[in-house]
């Protein structure tokens, strides 16, 4: 394979969208687009001749590596990882648990100044945070908490580990004795 | 981040060790040569520049300049007869040095290394394919959002909030996880299993403090058995 | 090519992460462990051995599909990227967190003889470093280490892929042994 197709292999590879040949020669202007267009060719022929798992295909006007239809299966397995993302709220709701648990749903709804009873259930679902008990209050409200899950996505060896916003800001906290001495 | 706005000069060196380095590679000398005369000069030309800076700088470059003197100092001195002696001397400055400069070559290795998003590519996918819906934009989180969140949240705050967690309050809140952890494994547990395990006082009076707290908070009960006299903590 | 090796290269084409084997292999339970491996080495032979415009390598504990480095120009060209920039200072304490981990603030600060508060923060926001717990001393200070995007950023397979200390020579503006010239 000449180096104009390694490159533009790259080029689609990187590529979420089918690359067009204007597009790539946009890119390319050292080459002329009937090169490119040779390229590619030898490229899509190159992928089908040889038993990989994913084709160079012509979609919309442009060009695509897609999975071959026969491993489907498979690739619908493989879940992502799915790193935990939360709503601007929920965060919100969230970080007053982890600093200030054990903690009311009214001592979180008084800080946040909003109801949070959706945010502590998203919470709650995604098993961030967990019931520890019950307030021997009228109501007799729950108390809720982090939970292991918590640790292991903010990656915390424990809830102590949580550092505190003096830790991060404060210059020589965490040095209470002074070792910058040469 | 306060020191950024002051000086693009830090970019090219920020201290103490950064300073010597520059200092002796400036004279293109052995550490152990150094012309003291050339390395004060230079001292109280960055000193000039940082005093009315950066106090906390200034006094860093005090150090290393009253080591430096030091060093050339013993050197002009006759040599006793405990040669030992000045050998610590020497290396006293020599091995931080050294140390220092082993990482900053080991920085500039790093640093050549072929990097994600400018020398190598990975295929990336639009975000919305994960994101659950209707929920508004996402956001992926770390420690640092956490802790910004809560800074934000502390600002907002009605003053009676302010109060930040202490340590001791914050050992007391891990013995409390650490209680339910083991209260929802078996929703009861003795007093004594509780203690038996802890030599450590302090350990001892964060466990007594967490269930006194547990108490209080309603999250446990605790029983004594008439029989036995075993004291139990109930879960709920 | 065989089957097994067109399932994982399609595995890994979808993939936005490095793909460890047993992620693989909780995703094809039919095939085990070594098998996968000999399957994905075949891989990453024949990206070696061919002109292609990109290869697969091991990082981060995982495989995955990376482009080559020589053609970051085109691709820089195609889509405007956002690479990872540290100041030298920052690259200097992420270099000493690399190798010294798990380590104190004060630990790297005694190294580098100036406070690194506000370097750390910035490791910790663009996370290549994560506080990985807290040291049983006064003040239980933090401890630091750097993450699994530090390995993705850098290119490494695992942490011990970094070049040791001794192996980058040491300088020799400087003579600590040699004690005869004071």
């Amino acid at each position: 394979m000449d180096n104009l197709s390694a490159i533009i292999e790259s080029l689609l590879f990187v590529s979420e969208e089918p690359l067009s040949i204007s597009k790539i020669h946009s890119v390319l202007k050292e080459f002329d687009k009937k090169k490119i267009r040779e390229a590619i060719e030898a490229l899509i022929e190159r992928y089908q001749s040889q038993e990989h798992g994913f084709t160079l295909k012509e979609v919309a006007g442009g060009f695509q590596f897609r999975t071959r239809p026969e491993y489907s299966e498979w690739i619908k397995r493989l879940k992502p990882s799915n790193p935990v993302r939360l709503s601007r709220p929920a965060l919100e709701t969230l970080t007053i648990i982890a600093y200030r648990q054990p903690v009311l749903r009214c001592e979180i709804e008084e800080i946040r100044g909003v109801d949070c009873g959706g945010t502590i259930r998203t919470l709650l679902e995604k098993k961030l945070i967990r019931v520890v008990g019950r307030k021997d209050l009228p109501g007799r409200p729950l108390i809720y908490g982090t939970t292991r899950q918590f640790l292991e996505v903010f990656d915390l060896k424990d809830i102590t580990a949580l550092p505190s916003l003096k830790e991060l800001e404060e210059p020589n906290i965490l040095c209470p004795n002074d070792s910058k001495s040469l | 981040m306060v020191d950024n706005e002051y000086c693009v000069r830090l970019e090219i060196f920020e201290g103490p060790m950064d300073l010597l380095f520059h200092l002796v590679r400036e004279n293109r000398l052995d550490i152990c040569e150094i012309p003291i005369s050339l390395i004060t000069k230079e001292y109280l030309e960055h000193l000039d520049l940082m005093k009315t800076i950066n106090i906390d700088l200034a006094s860093d470059f005090l150090i290393v300049a009253a080591t430096l003197i030091r060093i050339k100092s013993r050197t002009l001195l006759p040599v006793s007869e405990e040669g030992e002696e000045d050998e610590e001397e020497g290396t006293e400055i020599a091995r931080p040095l050294s140390e220092y400069l082993r990482f900053k070559k080991a920085a500039e290795t790093l640093a050549t290394r072929p990097l994600l998003d400018q020398d190598v590519f990975v295929r990336r996918f639009s975000p919305e394919d994960w994101t659950d819906k209707g929920h508004g934009p996402m956001v992926q989180v770390g420690i640092c959002d956490l802790i910004d969140v809560f800074k934000e949240i502390m600002e907002n705050a009605k003053p009676e909030y302010l109060v930040d967690l202490t340590r001791e309050g914050l050992s007391v809140k891990k013995r409390i996880a650490e209680l339910v952890d083991i209260l929802e494994k078996s929703s009861s547990i003795t007093f004594q299993e509780l203690f038996s395990s802890k030599t450590n006082r302090s350990e001892i009076v964060i466990t007594f403090l967490a269930i006194l707290e547990m108490v209080k908070m309603d999250m446990i009960r605790i029983a004594q058995q008439l029989q036995d006299g075993v004291v139990r903590i109930f879960y709920g």
